[in-house]
Order: C-alpha cells, then structure tokens, then sequence
C-alpha cells in the first residue's frame, strides 16, 4: 500500500466506524482529491459526507469548527499546504483554543489533512512546507507521517482525538514508498517519536518525506562504519522530547534534518531543546541540515533547495569527527 | 478603442432582485403597519420590553464597573438592545446562537448569567462556561470569524436531520470580511438552516458605513450568495422579532438560509476604551435618541393599557436588584490558580506540557 | 411563535437591481444583436481571431510538451480563448494586467513571450521576468489573492490621478474566496478604477458551478459591494471586448469599479494533471463544442469577406512557425546555478544569509 | 516622547518626506488609531493618504502589495496581532516573494505595522506574540523596536527599505517607557542587534516590550554581583546572529527571553545557533525564559503567563552558578 492509499483506507475505516465522521474539502469528492486520497469515498459514503466545498480556505477551517462543536469528526482537507494560508485565522483563533475559550463547554475534534512539501515539480505555491508556523501554537497538534504504515495509525489516531489535528501528508512520497499495512483500525499513538534506527555513534532527526533522505544516509554511514540512530518525529506538537534526549544521551552527537526554511524552522526547537537539556552529553553541536532560507524554487531548482543525502551524509560525518 | 461607452444600449435583463424593509412601530410608538400575529398578545411585548430593560441596566452597570476598574474593557449595546432581544426571542433553546461581543441581550435571554459576563469581561475565561445553551458558542472577538461556525453547525444539522437553526449575529463592519462572504456562499449553495443578521449600527468603531461599503443596504449582500435578505428596523424590537421568526421558521422547515440588517444605531462609545467623541458629532448622537428602541415600545404599551408607570418602576427596582446581585456574585468569585491556565487547553494535558503547569503550581492565586 | 410565516405580508421594496446579458454573435455566426462600434473595422476582428488562433496553438504545444516530459504542469485555456484576447484588446499599455494561471491569450496579446512563459511552467522563475508591460502582476495561482493587488494597484492610480485601470482576471471558483470579496468591496467604497472579470468556464477543477455557489449569475456578486456587474457570453469575442472596453472606459474616466461575468466552458482538462473525464460526462463537453469561440467569429468573418480558406491555413502556418521557434528558444534557455535561487530575495541579500547562499555555489547548474 | 509617540513621529516624518508613503488601516484616520499612533496624520496629510479601510485584514495586506507593486510605499496597520492571521496569506503567498517570483521586476516596499502582546488587560484575541510565524518566512524582515528612539529610528528604517516589513510593536510598552528623541529623520540600521548593557558573566537576550524586565533583572544582577549584558534582538529576521555569538563567546552563559509561548518560539532559534556555533565557548545550557505553551490568558492569569523579572533573575543565577 502508498502511503496515499492508507490515508485513503484509514479515512474509510473511520467513516465505517463513526457515523460522526465527515470529510470537507475541494474536489474530494466525485474526484477523488487532487492526489486522489479520498478517492471512491463519495460513492461509498454519499455526498453529504464526503462534501465538496467551494473553494475557499478559511470557509473549511470555520466548517470544522463548527461542526465540530457539534460533536461531528470533520476531517477537512486543504488541497496544497501553500493554500492553507487563509485558514490559519480559524486554526490560532478558533480550532486551537474553543475547548481553552469555554473552559470545556464546547471542544474541536478535527482534523485538517494538509498535503506537505516540495519534491513533485508542482507549480508556485504548491511546494510549501511551513509546519513550524502550526507547531508553535498551543492547542494545536501537528502530526507528520513518513510511512504508509504511520499514516495509517496516525490519521485513525488523529480522528479519534478529542483535540484539533493537522495532518501534514508528505507529497514526494505519497507513492514513493509503499509498505505493509494491515487495515485493522488499529491506531497508532501520538505525542510519540519512532525510533526506526537504532544506533551508537549519532542521532539523525527528521519527520515527513526527509525521512527517506535520513535513513538513506543512515544506510551511507554504515558502509562508513557510522552507526546512526535514526528517530521519526512523527507529532511535531507536543513532541517526544524524551526519546530525542534518550538518544542524544547515548550518541552525545546528532542532525536535525528538515525541508522547510532553516531559521525558525521547527529544527531549531528540537535543537535547542537538546543544547538546554542534554548540554553535558553532547560531543559535538547539534546540527541542522534543512533548506535555505528562501522562497522554494520552482521546480528546476528544488531539488537544489531540499536536504539531499549527501548533505546529510556529510553534516553526520562532520559532527561524528568532532571532538 | 470606441470612446463612446455604449450606454445607450440597452441589453436583456437576465435577473431582477429586491430589497425589502420591514417596520412597524413608528418611533412615537404608533402602529405604521398592520402588527404580526405575535405581537396581538401583550404579553409577549412585555416580555421583549423587560428584557431590553434588563439589558440596558446591565449594560449601564457593566460599563460603571470599568469606569471604577472592577471590570476589563467592554461594549456597551445601547440603543441597540431591540436587535438582540428580538432575536432571541425567535429561537429555540435548540437552536445554537452565534453571537458577537455586543449581543448580551440576546445570552441574557437565552439564560447566561449576569456575573458570568462579567466573569468574562473581567478577564476570567470561566466566564464563557455559562448557562445559556452548552451547545451556544461564547462571544466572538475576531469580527466576522463566527459566520464560517455558523454554516458548520448548521450543516450537522442539516446532516443528522435535526429540525435546528444557526444563529449568526454580527455588525456591519463584519460584512466587509472575507469569511462572512464564505459562509454565506456556502449555505447558499446547500441551503443550510442558518440566519445571518447583521446588527448595523452604522459604525465600525469610527468607521461610518459610507467608508465600510457602498452597498445601499447591507441585506443585499446575500444576493451574492443566492439568497435573500430583508431591512428591518433594528429599532423595533416587533420588526426584528418578526423577521427572525419568520427566517428561523423556514430555515428550521428546510428552506434554507436568510439575511437579516437590522438597522440600529450605537448610542455609545464603542467600547470602555472608546471615545467616541472623537470621531461623531454629537449632534448625529442626539439625533438617534429619538429613535432609540424603548420609547416607541412604551408608548405602544401603554396605548395599549399594557404598561404603566407602576410597572416601570417595578420593573427598574427589579432590574437594579438582579444586576446588583449578580454583581455581588461576580465580586465574589475566588481567584483562581496560575496552574488552571492549562486546564482544558486539550482534553487531557500533554506530558509535554505537564512540567510548565507544575512550575506554575504554587504561585499565588488571582 | 407563530407558525404562520407572515409570507402574504407585502413589504415596500427600498432597494431593486437587474443583471443583464451582453451577446452579439450567435454560435452559428449570424448577428443576434447590432454590432458595437469597433466591431465596424473587420480588421479589429481579424486582430481577435488571429490573436485567439495564436492562443490556442501556443495551448495545444504546451500541453503536448508537458504530455512529453519537458514542461511542467500547464493549464490549457481550450475553448476560453475569447476572454483573455477579448479583454487584453480592450486595454491599454499602461494599464495594469492581473492575470489567474489560464490567461495566456491576454499575457500574449500584452507582449509576453510564448518562451518566457513556457519558462515559468517549465520551472524557472526568470520566465516571470517578461517583456510584457513591466508592471503586469504574474499569474497567480492561489486563486482570487491576486484581488486585493488589483484594488491596491487601481488605489494608487487613483491617488496620483492617473487615468490608467487595472483589470484582473480569476475564474468562477475564485468567486467563493473571501479576499475577492474584500477587494470588490474596497474598489466600491472607493470608486477604484479596476474592473474584476470572472471567466465563468463552469468548473473549478471538478466542481461545478451549482456546488460553487447558488447564485443565479456570478455578475449579480457586485451588488453586494455596491456596484454592478454584467454577464457576457464569454464565447464571443466581440461580446467580451465590448463590456470590457466599455468597463474599462468608464473606470478610466473616474466612473468607479466594474464586474464582468464572462461565460464560458472549459473544453479541456483543468490542468494536464487533471483528467476531467473523471467527474464529467463527454456529452457534456461535445455539446459545449458547439458554443468554443472560433467558429462563430470565423463564420462572420468569411460573412463579411473579411477572412477566407486562404488566410486561414496562412494563419496556421503562421502560428506554427513562432510557436515552434518559441519553443526552441525555451528549450535552449540555459541552465540556472542553484546560488541563484537567493537571487531577488531581497535587494540585497542580507548578510545572514550569503553564507547559505556560498554553500550553493559550485553545485552543478540545472 | 513615549513609544507610540515616537511611531507617531516617525510616520508623520516619512509622510512629510515621500509623497509616496501611504497609511493604511482600521480607524487610523479620524480617530488616530485605536492606540493613537496615527494622530493628527490624516488631519495633515489628507484622506487619501491616511486611508481609514473597512473591517478586512487579507485587504490590507493586499492592498499594500498592490500598491507597492505600483512604486507607493504603504504602512499598512493591523488593529491587534490576534486580526493579523487573516492577513498571513499575503504576507507569505505575495508580499515576500514579490520580488523573488518576478525576479525583480516587481517588488514589494511595503511595511505592515502590527500592536504586539499582552499585558495591556485587554480582551480576549488582544494580547497574542506569534512574531515566530513570521520570523520563518523567507523573502520579510521582522522588527521589534524595545524603546521610542528604536521605535523612531527602526519605522523610518522600515519605511525606506525595498522590502516587506512587518514591524510590531510592544503595546505594553507604547506609553510606559519614554525616552529623548529627536526627530530628525535619522533611521537606526535594520537587521542589527543593539547591545543595551555590556557585561561578563551571563548574556540576556530579549526583544519587544521584555526587554524592560530583562533590564531590570540586570539591575537585579548587578545587586547580586552577576555582570549580565542584554542584547535587544531588535531585528528578528534576518538576525544578527554575530552580536549573539560574540557576547556568548566573552559570556559563556545566556538567557533568551520572550514573551511568546515556548514550543517554536524565536528563543528556539536564537538557542538553536548558539549551540550549534558556539558549543565549545558554552559554560551552561542556552536557557529559554518564555510565555508557557498555552492559549495567553484573559487579564487575570495574563501576568503569570508573561516571564516576570524574578523569572529572569533566578534563571540567569542558575546558569551563573551552573559548571
Ligand atoms: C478581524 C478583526 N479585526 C479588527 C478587530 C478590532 N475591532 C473590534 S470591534 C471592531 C469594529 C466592529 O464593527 P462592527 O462589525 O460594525 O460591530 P460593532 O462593534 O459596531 O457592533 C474592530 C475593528 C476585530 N475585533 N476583529
Ligand atoms: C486558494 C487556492 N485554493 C486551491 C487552489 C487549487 N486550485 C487550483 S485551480 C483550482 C480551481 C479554480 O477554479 P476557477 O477559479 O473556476 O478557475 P479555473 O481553473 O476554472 O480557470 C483550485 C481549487 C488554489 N490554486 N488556490
Ligand atoms: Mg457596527
Ligand atoms: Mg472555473
């Protein structure tokens, strides 16, 4: 299964199973989503939930709200993470903060799927990848899968959640990797990092389709005798600083690796965390390999703009040679 | 390029719209169209008038209250109170209310308590855990954000069946913003049970409504969306009552969105922190008291040997004790502890997040 | 409350508006309605119709660039062509163009180069950096946002009493944006000197118009911001010159903002990523055939003796021959160092951020 | 002349001196802004060039890039950070990358002026410090002036550079500071980093209205025989990182302070470059003294949400004595 298929079973699982569960978006219906992950859904689950908006963001942000208040599970979808801009009012103001606002009279149980990231030579503004801007603020949770697998059990975990969700789905991977997924309805738990390395010599850090790039460099430093852990941070907010401290403490050095704009990327958080809580243990400075600090180029630069294996490669034998 | 516009051509007309004005207590209180079958029973008005009198003397208090730094910021409703009152009094507890800062008449009918406003407005989010329907949504700050809410509770309505309606309410700098148009549209195009009424009280804090928009009126702005709007006097509690009912009956059986401009006009400043002095003559303030709600409401009354001077006086005695018991009550509340500004920040509190709380635990209370 | 809505009530209307329809051609070619002025000088209209013949040519290489691997995703504007030429023709060079992502025919017509904007789909920002009018926006893709620049732009021609426009272009799914709202309502407030024209192609990728919105018409949308709006067929040229020569006319002479419904249909598929056949029956699009806006003008044309077979293959050939040079130009346009990527960021790029841009220097060109 | 009044001046200045220079916002006109700094502007300078808009933040945005585009240089004004997220998708979509997407053939000289914080009392959706948001994306410049001669020199700054800035500004702060200015037309330079107070034992980092309670808990120190130098960020991006660094270098110890919750913050930045370029000069862990990760509370928890000096004092006594 891609990892575009199990957003797409998960999305039918949780529309089998809660009646309460509603899908909102442009063309999600009839067409299946742009990237086709709810494709079929509409024909199984009828229009009035799987529901083809019109096309305006701030409209399907407020939607969820809305419904959510009322005890629906929307799950909306904004069709590129460059056009999730005008929704981010009714994420801060509203999805965030409804339950903090009545005290828990009313709450915001949705979720908001998000298509994330460069890498598929998409037009201008389809390459955006700014999921620090969401995981700054409270109230929210940020969850970014880099597996069909993690989508699978992340996005079933996210709709069952009582809270207000973004769904960031990696594009350069929808059908890049496909993998083993049972569809069982079996959630996978959030606020909690994947270790899908192990290792002694470096911590390499990552979420979303970088993941791809890190564990492909972790391969690299094996043949160079490089024994890297690798850790998935999978919910980027709250994040799982102990599993991140856990591991620096043993390899004393690591890369945070990331798509978006390296200054105030969410990089800087998970490295700053480290020099304040894990100072001692650190033999070396916390890196971070991540794109430049410029608008993401069109398409024939891009791949000059994300963190390719190499850079990884290197920042990691940079930081194991330190001392 | 022709200088001649074609002006003179004339081309087929492929759609007609109308705007109507409804009204019907002049403001000396005599009856300047046929009243609406409700109103044949007095005590029904007398109900829409002491509730405005509640209104008034808790808005009165509220802003007093500021002045002597017992209550944060707040905005005043006056000269505006037939607007709220009126729309509530259409609605049923079912029904979900989407009410703006302004629009304490309307949570006052619909049962939230005095000190609970006063909570909020004190700068207590308890305040917004209130007594009204659990299912109402608290006073909206971000003009116009409330409208996109509104079409999502009206579309769970709509899906679960549910004989329900949405209630939006707003002023009229709120229709100069983008996700108001949104939601309109969108209950438009699935004909969803929610009404949308804008409190037009000509003024945007000092923006007066020529500079906000150059729609004649503010009701046919639901032509762009696909349905229909009606002008009433915002004035008369009896027009405002009898629009909403008749929007909220039909949105209720299906029919579909409405739009409601209620024209009004603030009396007040725009907020405790307002002077509006600054920006609108007096003279143009003057002017609107006469046709402030209360009087012609009175007059009708009493013309109809409804009300009296007794049951004024009653009624203000009644209105002073509630507000300064709800006052005492609001005075009273305990403080609460630094650590609570995490409680219901999510249903259970992250463990990210649970040594930040524990920092705060022990500071002392506020 | 009264059961009865008070339906039977006859309110006094304060308010009434009418859309009307502009169209001239009938699809067969015959004349539904007396020509306007222009449309006397046959040479204007052979101007159009080579200019839609260009278009369209430049449309199907694209899409055949794109089908063979050395262009990116590119949305065609087959059988749209008579808006964006239709409205390009009624604007001056000083006027300011702001473009959606399907408006090829009036970036062409306005002097950009077939290459450079083969460049911009190809994947390179330096195709935005074209030879037409220097003040041009580039196309935008977030739908409607490039609405608010057209108010901004239409200001400051306002402010320096400069008789010039500013004309932008979105389709019927931009209409359900807030921000196009925003900015019509400014342009009404302010009595701007810009001209908002929907290109109503019926779809907005696979949503048709009934779920985009319930109202009759998109032009009936400039009531709510107090200014009027008028429907065209989009598939007449002549039709569309007219209303916007005379929209822009009037604009330019101070008479205010303007919204043009162009009504017309997406023949081919919303981008080359997309596969209308999806969601809508092929029935549908071959009867829509029937309507493309080539076959009427051509049919007067030869009417009138203004065109023949002659000129036609003529035109073909000649269309093929700048497309296909266009096309080599752009193949041959060199590659771009990744350091470039910090190019125009700034002014000047700020020392933070050279060392990053140091770091891209030497990786290979692309 | 208080910090307001000092915006104030530098907006009637650049008013005076560009017939370019437009004002642009919400009650800005008649009424002088709701905080006043537009006083007297549209009096002397005209309805057209103070331009009271209606209620609609994505408008102004956009309408600044629209005017910038056409060679005005707009200072648009937002009423209070927590109406700003509407107006983001300009500001990320079209004002940053103006320049960039037309490889300069456009450009967007435009500055957004945005009321800043908490601790004014105020009502809900008043009191927000998202300045992280914004310091992420490429193609802005972000600027916070900490005192009425920054305020003056920085606006003009702003005003006459080429490119967006989002200047916001500590309403905690507009009238409880005043200070000598003269208004001479004088810019202060953007993209530096003020050093307030210079000092050898621990480096305080703030910027905004915190710089008072960093100050004063240098006063503090300095009770306490703790030399502590305070760096005023000033200009959040692009940042001066060297002032940082080289305080930190001659420190070996800092404090980052900001009003703003934690998780994402701007600290994490500032805490993130330090250790990664300056680990081997570090005696303690970078420390971040921050608002908590939760929705800022309504004026009667708002002070123990925002770092207290005492706060300040006891972390910078930590790091001192930490080894
Ligand atoms: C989105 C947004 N922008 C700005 C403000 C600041 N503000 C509060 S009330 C107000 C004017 C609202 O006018 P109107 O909608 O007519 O309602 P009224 O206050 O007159 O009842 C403004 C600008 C806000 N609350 N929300
Ligand atoms: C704000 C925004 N949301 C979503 C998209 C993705 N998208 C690109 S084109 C399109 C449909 C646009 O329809 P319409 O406005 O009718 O223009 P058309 O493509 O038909 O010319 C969508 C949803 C976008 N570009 N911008
Ligand atoms: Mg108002
Ligand atoms: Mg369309």
């Amino acid at each position: 299964m891609t990892l575009v298929e199990a957003v797409n079973a998960a999305l039918a699982r949780a529309l089998a199973d809660d009646s309460n569960v509603v899908l909102l978006g442009e063309d999600i219906g009839v067409n299946g989503g742009v990237f086709r992950a709810t494709i079929g859904l509409q024909q199984r689950f009828g229009r009035e939930r799987v529901v083809d908006t019109p096309l305006a963001e701030a409209l399907i942000g407020g939607l969820c709200v809305g419904m959510a208040a009322q005890g629906l599970k929307p799950v909306g979808e904004i069709q590129f993470m460059g056009f999730l801009y005008p929704c981010i009012d009714q994420l801060v103001n509203h999805a965030s903060r409804l339950r903090h606002r009545t005290q828990g009279r009313l709450s915001c149980p949705m979720v908001l799927r998000v298509p994330h990231g460069a890498g598929i030579r998409a037009p201008e503004h389809h390459s955006e990848s700014t999921e620090a801007m969401l995981a700054h603020i409270p109230g929210l949770r940020v969850v970014m899968p880099s597996s069909p697998e993690r989508a699978y059990g992340l996005l079933l975990a996210a709709i069952r959640d009582p809270d207000p969700v973004i769904f960031l789905e990696p594009t350069r991977i929808y059908r890049a990797v496909k993998g083993q997924v049972e569809d069982n309805g079996e959630a996978l738990p959030l606020d909690v990092a994947f270790v899908l390395r192990e290792g002694r010599d470096v911590t390499l850090i990552s979420w979303g389709a970088m993941v791809r790039e890190t564990m492909a460099a972790a391969d690299q430093l094996a043949a160079e005798h490089l024994d890297a852990e690798v850790i998935d941070l999978a919910t980027l907010k709250p994040y799982d600083a102990e599993t991140i401290l856990a591991s620096v403490a043993k390899t004393g050095r690591c890369v945070i690796v990331h798509e978006a704009a390296r200054t105030g990327g969410f990089g800087a958080e998970i490295a700053a965390s480290i020099a304040e809580r894990a100072l001692l243990s650190l033999l070396a400075p916390p890196v971070r390999i991540t794109g430049y600090d410029t608008v993401i180029p069109l398409p024939r630069l891009e791949q000059h703009y994300m963190p390719s294996v190499g850079r990884i490669v290197a920042a990691a034998r940079k930081v194991c040679q330190f001392s | 390029m022709s200088d001649q516009p074609t002006a003179g051509e004339e081309l087929p007309v492929i759609a007609r719209f109308e705007v109507r004005r409804r009204a019907y207590l002049a403001p000396d209180g005599t009856v300047a169209r046929s009243l609406p079958q409700f109103a044949a029973d007095t005590r029904v008005l007398v109900s829409l008038y002491r509730a405005m009198v509640l209104t008034r003397a808790f808005d009165l208090k509220a802003v007093s209250l500021q002045r002597t730094g017992r209550l944060g910021t707040y905005a005043p409703a006056l000269g505006q109170e037939a607007v709220a009152v009126g729309v509530a009094s259409a609605m049923l507890p079912e029904d979900v209310l989407l009410p703006s800062y302004r629009d304490n008449g309307a949570l006052l009918w619909r049962g939230v308590k005095m000190e609970e406003i006063l909570l909020f407005w004190g700068g207590d989010e308890r305040g917004n855990d209130s007594s009204g329907p659990a299912h109402d949504f608290p006073p909206c700050i971000p003009v116009g954000s409330q409208a996109p809410h509104a079409a999502g509770v009206a579309y769970a309505f709509k899906l679960r069946r549910e004989p329900r309606v949405a209630v939006c309410l707003f002023g009229d700098g709120a229709t100069s913003k983008g996700d108001l148009w949104e939601a309109m549209n969108f209950a438009g195009v699935w004909q969803l049970p929610v009404v949308f009424i804008a409190n037009n009280n000509q003024w945007a804090i000092s923006v007066p409504l020529r500079l906000q928009t150059a729609s004649a009126t503010l009701a046919q702005k639901a032509i762009a969306a696909g349905f229909s709007g009606e002008q009433v006097d915002g004035n008369d509690v009896i027009a405002v009552r009898a629009a909403a009912e008749r929007a909220v009956t039909a949105a209720r059986s299906g029919k579909g969105p409405f739009f409601i401009e209620a024209v009004t006009y603030r009396l007040g400043d725009h907020t405790t922190a307002d002077d509006a002095a600054r920006y609108r003559p007096p003279e143009e303030v003057q002017a609107h008291w006469k046709e402030e709600p209360f009087a012609r409401l009175r007059s009708y009354l009493v013309s109809q040997k409804a009300w009296g001077k007794s049951q004024e006086e009653e009624l203000a005695g009644e209105c002073q004790e509630r507000v300064e018991a709800a006052v005492d009550r609001y005075l009273a509340t305990g403080p609460r502890a630094p650590e609570t500004m995490f409680d219901h920040l999510y249903a259970e509190l992250p463990k990210a997040y649970r040594g930040q709380r524990d920092e705060l635990q022990g500071t002392p209370r506020a």
